[in-house]
């Protein structure tokens, strides 16, 4: 019976009864309703989108209020405190709520449409996810307004956030803010390990699936084992504050350097959590504007994998200068070294796509060329703090506020926005301005590296981290003015940007299915795609199934017209892990509240504990379990689409 | 140069056997790092815009693997050669070669440096703060404590950092070739003070330091008069004059507060006008400090100014 | 290519249910959150100077108990689990019961364990670690039985069956997740301080 | 099958984790010993606590580098069994003697470090 039904194969064409019946299947309820229960990835996608870059202008309204601060010597635009919350909410805004949501907004946006699926694999816990991510950023912005936000640095070091040297609320926001927020990012990294070892095309096997995927797949194991390092850290920080327990305090054998053991174990693999997908939309998207594929994908995908496993031994290379050891310095000196090898795979091999293509000067490619050589600045900058001795001397200066930037703008925020214009034909089924693109692109550019390089230097001249003015004896006048500068002009350039997105999507020209020319899945979809993504599931038969006539070697052939039809309800194929050979029908889940009730429930719970309001948190902690279970439960309607 | 005034540099400028590897070798890392960038910017630009032979013949997806191949075994190469080189510097900056001259008990306290000088002579001991004096071509042991949060102490062009975290006690060595002043700083974040944390290392010539040392281990003068009982009524509390009754242990230690240059942890010189400022109005200046504003009496302001006057 | 290249599909393969991975995801997340735990009581024990437990070595009995309950409490779920994939949905639902009452009974045992001790979790430092990483495992345990709880009145319902027995199988693999840790936490806390 | 030579799944899981998984074992037992043999408490000690500590660190680290090599031996085996015959198998293979060759020198770079770095000095 069901096997019957199972087996159907064929295709759809466009504007046909069977496609009308598939829309009705997949679409979103009109209105308010469908706004809130969607489960729809492509929506959940522009979300995260459009909050983590809302994020990033937050966070960058802080970083510029901070450069007028430093822009001369002396000055007292803002009071100290005020400083303190300013770069903290600065670092955990940038490090925490946009670096790492962007990337799942792409992730979220892409991996149905570049593995040939229909939705994620938990399409709910998607939406969940979300809800969880923005509740938690409202919850950490809470008490900005005030004055009492976090104050401690983005790393919050015991046993200053502790609670004899930090009375208010402030870290306490921090501690149950980041709990909260680790829900979120550990919900999205089980919904890509399932999506990627289970809802593949058929015939996508192992060395065929798109490169980007790698990045997201590594981050997404980098988070399953390293966010729960930082939640008990922050959990624990927050017995310590509310409950009087000792594990950092030190009049009672608690150790301050457990925080920083915890902290960086987390934090460290952290920074490849959100740097490796960005790689990754560099790797997928330049290919395609040098008209041939990616050089090395498989050294380019083991580069990603090692160096996430890599990235969870090299932890202790931000605590240098506690006082270990030589003997245990030196083990993470080595390691921190040894990771730049994987990094050299990756940029030898974007060189050698652009060396051998023929490069097509679009938008996104500039964003991507440009990326390249800010990787490799930044990359090296690492390597000089790697050196034990020399990161004696470099740790806490601007040396690292700089390497850090070059790492985070130049290997986040670069290709973010150069994929936001790779893709944004698809996100909007418009064309962006090439103009306005160029012109963006030059600005930031230029503004980054005036901006950022400058404070390589005023790290050299030894200016400190977070410190909230200077004399002006120091010698670091000048280089503050150039960064305070650059920094200004870098905003203007993400201004043109906005400006660029929101003109296009009004105004710009409507989109091609696939503009580019680029070789991936998702370019075999309409701009933008229907709510179902794929009328039938395509067979995949090599790596890049829209070039396959014109490589002189491509394996097989994909057939992307014809495949299984799947339209008893919400279908989409299963396939195995390593193979991608059709293995089951999966039913998806129809749109739902339950991720949005349950999200509500359990932040309220965060907000109990923060008030210490004992019943509310009882009655929410039942509640979310409840629409926990409504969540789940079983739908008989599955049984009769499959006997009918 | 603008760079000749930067006292926190460690760039140009090492002055002891504790930083001068490390300025060899940040030069090394940092030519070879440049050369990578220069390296790999020109072939990015040539990879960009080098004259291409007309279209032909269909690319291939593993040409160009010796682009890889090449690039990642040279970087390995040079890789495996800095690590050497920099665990050897490790090696030679993690302990003197010799025993140590002096040991200095350093500790951190938000926001200024309490600075304690042994001996096994309890007369002999001393507590100043925010200035150490060292002999010079000496190796120097410094045991860092704190007693409140994390700190760390830097004297770039003397050494590297380390952290005072309190709980532990870490050792750093230092040794200055030349008399000189050397600026040195906290560097971890330690609240809303953290800017003005500064401290000065003073390093003489073995005789001249033994000079200040005998001083310093001196009790104050006994001057009598208004001033003093202002100080032993309202700043007794927190600071100690020994020789006095004062024994305050919450600020720094005052027995020749004159003998010191900078007030504050750095942010003032040390005059009297920017003392009278400190008195009166510490939480404008360095606004979160431990010391309070004094609102004091005209006279009695004067006689307390006069009277620190006297402690040289 | 001919259609035939396309293999038929079944409607899914109740083995392989997204489900069964992400719960082995959530264990891998939730298995290293027990391993930073049981870090931090390391390294905080390696370096105190205080006696260590400060009562010393804890009394056996109570928790060799549980231990031995919640194992068994394993053995219940995987028969459970097997008669219903044998369609013998009253055996498994009354299995799956037992567990939930050894669960039950394990918690109540814990919690006695909890108020015969003389210290709380502020006394002193091993005093946190005991409540925090045990609590912790509690409320894991807790949880696990609820999850028990409600794919068998899911299989009572009928909803769970010979086919679709997806919700059991991962509602059982936590469980016996579950009962790994506490073997860790068991050997921390009781078996070490005789060692 | 004709394929003989071709390798197992275990062989190829093998060959991809082993050498990763013994530098993992040599970089945090050692980081974890000799944190402790030198800063046992809260003050740095002047000779490592753990008796022949760096005799056996040594010797750890040797006895890793010499299993990382032979895992890269196992995987170029295996990849010169399987380079032929295109498929997710032979890409695993590539894959495992990447990791090897990467995780070799790793190895490497962490025992030069054992032997390079004084265990503990009286200084720190």
């Amino acid at each position: 019976m069901a096997e019957a039904q199972a087996a159907q194969i064929g295709s759809i064409v466009p504007g046909s009864p069977e496609e009308k019946r598939l829309h009705e299947i997949w679409e979103a309820e009109p209105g308010w309703r469908g706004w809130l229960s969607t489960t729809d990835h492509k929506s959940i996608g522009l979300r995260y989108l459009f909050t983590a870059f809302f994020f990033l202008i937050a966070g960058g309204i802080e970083a510029l209020i901070i450069r007028l601060q430093l822009a001369r010597p002396n000055l007292s635009l803002v009071t100290p405190e005020q400083y303190a919350q300013l770069f903290t909410m600065h670092g955990l805004t940038m490090i925490f709520l946009y670096a790492l949501p962007i990337l799942s907004g792409f992730s979220n946006y892409l991996w149905p449409l570049v593995l040939g699926s229909r939705d994620m694999a938990f399409p709910r816990l998607n939406a969940f996810s979300y809800w969880i991510f923005i509740f938690a950023g409202a919850f950490l912005y809470a008490s900005f307004p005030l004055g009492q936000a976090p104050n401690d640095g983005w790393f919050n070091y015991v046993p200053f956030s502790g609670p004899v040297y930090n009375v208010g609320p402030n870290i306490d926001v921090y501690a149950l803010g980041m709990v909260l927020l680790g829900l979120s990012t550990t919900a999205g990294a089980v919904n890509f390990v399932v999506t990627f070892l289970r809802l593949r095309a058929p015939g996508m096997s192992i060395p065929r699936v798109p490169i980007m995927t790698w990045g997201t797949l590594a981050a997404s194991f980098g988070n399953l084992f390293a966010v729960p390092a930082v939640s008990l850290a922050f959990f624990l920080l927050w017995l310590d504050r509310n409950f009087g327990t000792h594990f950092f305090d030190i009049a009672h054998d608690g150790k301050a350097l457990l925080w920083q053991h915890l902290f960086w174990i987390f934090g460290h693999p952290w920074v490849y959590v959100i740097v490796l997908p960005a790689m990754g939309i560099v790797s997928m998207g330049l290919p395609t504007f040098c008209r041939r594929p990616l050089v090395g994908y498989m050294p380019v995908a083991l580069s990603t994998v090692a160096t996430m496993l890599l990235g969870f031994e090299v932890w202790v290379h931000h605590m240098f200068a506690t006082g270990l050891p030589s003997l245990s310095l030196s083990f993470f000196g080595a390691a921190s070294m040894i990771i730049s090898i994987p990094s050299a795979v990756a940029t030898f091999a974007w060189i050698a796509t652009i060396w051998l293509g023929r490069p097509v000067f679009k938008v996104p490619f500039l964003f991507f060329a440009g990326f390249i050589i800010l990787f490799v600045i930044g990359g090296v900058s690492g390597v000089m703090t790697a050196a034990v001795p020399l990161d004696l001397q470099l740790n806490d200066t601007y040396f690292v506020v700089a390497h850090l930037h070059y790492v985070l703008l130049g290997i986040n925020v670069f290709p973010v926005v150069g994929g936001i214009y790779y893709w944004f034909p698809k996100f909007s089924g418009r064309m962006n301005s090439e103009k306005l693109g160029r012109l963006a692109f030059w600005i930031m550019f230029i503004g980054f590296n005036l901006g950022f390089f400058p404070m390589h230097i005023a790290g050299l001249l030894g200016m400190p981290r977070r410190i909230y003015t200077y004399p002006p004896n120091m010698g670091w006048d000048t280089v503050n003015m150039v960064t305070t500068a650059g920094s200004f002009l870098f905003a203007l350039g993400v201004l043109v940007f906005v400006i660029d997105v929101f003109y296009s999507i009004y105004k710009g020209a409507k989109a091609p299915i696939n503009p580019w020319d680029a070789p991936s899945l998702e370019w075999t979809t309409p701009s933008p795609p229907p709510p179902y993504n794929f009328a039938v599931i395509p067979f995949v038969g090599s790596r890049y199934p829209l070039w396959e006539g014109r490589l002189a070697e491509a394996e097989g052939r994909s057939r992307l017209d014809e495949g299984y039809l799947l339209m008893n309800g919400r279908e989409t194929l299963g396939t195995t892990a390593m193979h991608a050979e059709p293995d089951a029908i999966l039913k998806m889940p129809a749109d739902s509240y339950f991720p949005l009730v349950a999200s509500i429930f359990i932040s309220a719970l965060f907000v109990a504990l923060l008030l210490h309001a004992l019943i509310m948190a009882i009655t929410t902690v039942a509640l979310g379990l409840l629409s926990l279970v409504g969540w789940l439960w079983p739908r008989p309607v599955l049984r009769m689409e499959a006997a009918a | 140069m603008l760079a000749m005034n930067a006292p926190l540099d460690y760039f140009l400028h090492a002055d002891g056997s504790a930083s001068k590897p490390v300025l060899t070798l940040d030069w090394v890392f940092a030519s070879i790092v440049v050369a990578v960038c220069i390296i790999v910017g020109v072939l990015l630009v040539m990879a960009l815009f080098r004259q291409r032979a007309p279209e032909t013949v269909l690319p291939r997806e593993d040409d160009g693997l010796s682009w890889i191949v090449v690039g990642t075994t040279l970087s390995v190469f040079a890789l495996l050669g800095m690590t050497v080189y920099m665990l050897a510097t490790l090696e030679q900056i993690s302990k003197p070669s010799r025993a140590p001259a002096l040991t200095i008990n350093v500790t951190a306290r938000q926001w200024w440096w309490q600075v304690e000088y042994g001996a096994d002579d309890p007369a002999k001991r001393f507590s100043t703060a925010n200035e150490i004096h060292i002999p010079t071509g000496e190796p120097i042991l410094i045991v860092l404590n704190s007693t409140d949060v994390i700190h760390t102490f830097w004297v770039p062009r003397l050494a590297g950092k380390t952290q005072a975290i309190p709980g532990l006690t870490n050792r750093q060595w230092i040794e200055a070739d030349q008399p000189g002043i050397y600026w040195g700083q906290c560097t971890e974040y330690c609240g809303v003070q953290h800017a003005h944390m500064a401290f000065k290392v003073v390093a003489e010539t073995p005789q001249d330091f033994d000079a200040w040392r005998e001083a310093q281990a001196k009790p104050a003068a006994l001057a009598e008069g208004g001033g003093r009982s202002v100080f032993m009524s309202q700043c007794s509390g927190c600071h100690a004059i020994r020789g006095t009754t004062a024994a305050g242990a919450y600020g720094p230690d005052l027995t020749h507060l004159q003998s010191r240059q900078l007030i504050a942890a750095g942010l003032m010189t040390n005059t009297q006008d920017h003392l009278s400022d400190w008195i009166s109005r510490p939480q404008e200046l360095k606004s979160g400090a431990r010391m309070p504003n004094f609102d004091l009496p005209a006279g009695d302001k004067a006689a307390l100014l006069s009277y620190l006057q006297t402690l040289r | 290519m001919s259609e035939s290249m396309l293999p038929t599909v079944p409607v899914r393969n109740e083995a392989r249910l997204s489900g069964w991975f992400g719960m082995w995801t959530l264990i891998a997340t939730e298995a290293s959150l027990f391993v930073y735990l049981l870090f931090s009581y390391y390294y905080l024990k390696l370096q105190t100077d205080q006696p260590w437990p400060p009562e010393g070595p804890p009394r056996l009995l109570l928790s060799s108990v549980n231990t031995f309950l919640l194992l068994t409490s394993s053995l219940f779920v995987y028969f459970g689990e097997r008669k219903l994939k044998q369609d013998r949905k009253k055996a498994a639902v009354a299995l799956i019961a037992i567990a939930i009452a050894f669960g039950t009974a394990f918690v109540l045992i814990q919690l006695k364990e909890w108020s015969r001790k003389s210290f709380s979790i502020s006394t002193h430092l091993y005093g946190s670690l005991y409540f925090t990483i045990t609590g912790f495992h509690l409320l894991h345990v807790v949880l696990g039985m609820g999850m028990l709880a409600v794919v068998s009145a899911w299989t009572a319902m009928g909803y769970c069956t010979k086919s679709e027995h997806g919700p059991v199988s991962a509602a059982a693999l936590y469980w016996h997740f579950v009962d790994a840790v506490w073997i860790f936490i068991f050997g921390t806390f009781f078996i070490v301080p005789y060692l | 099958m004709e394929q003989t030579a071709s390798p197992g799944t275990f062989r190829l899981t093998v060959d991809l984790c082993g050498a990763a998984a013994a530098w993992i074992i040599l970089h945090t037992a050692g980081f974890a010993l000799s944190s402790y043999a030198c800063y046992p408490h809260n003050s740095p000690a002047r000779e490592p606590m753990l008796p022949h500590f760096g005799l056996a660190l040594g010797s750890l680290g040797i006895i890793c580098t010499l299993a990382a090599l032979l895992f890269c031996w196992s995987a170029s085996a295996s990849w010169r069994g399987i380079r032929n015959t295109p498929g997710a198998r032979r890409f695993m293979a590539g894959m495992g003697l990447l990791m090897s060759l990467l995780f070799l020198v790793a190895t490497a770079l962490t025992t030069a470090a054992i032997l390079l770095i004084s265990p503990c000095s009286p200084w720190k």
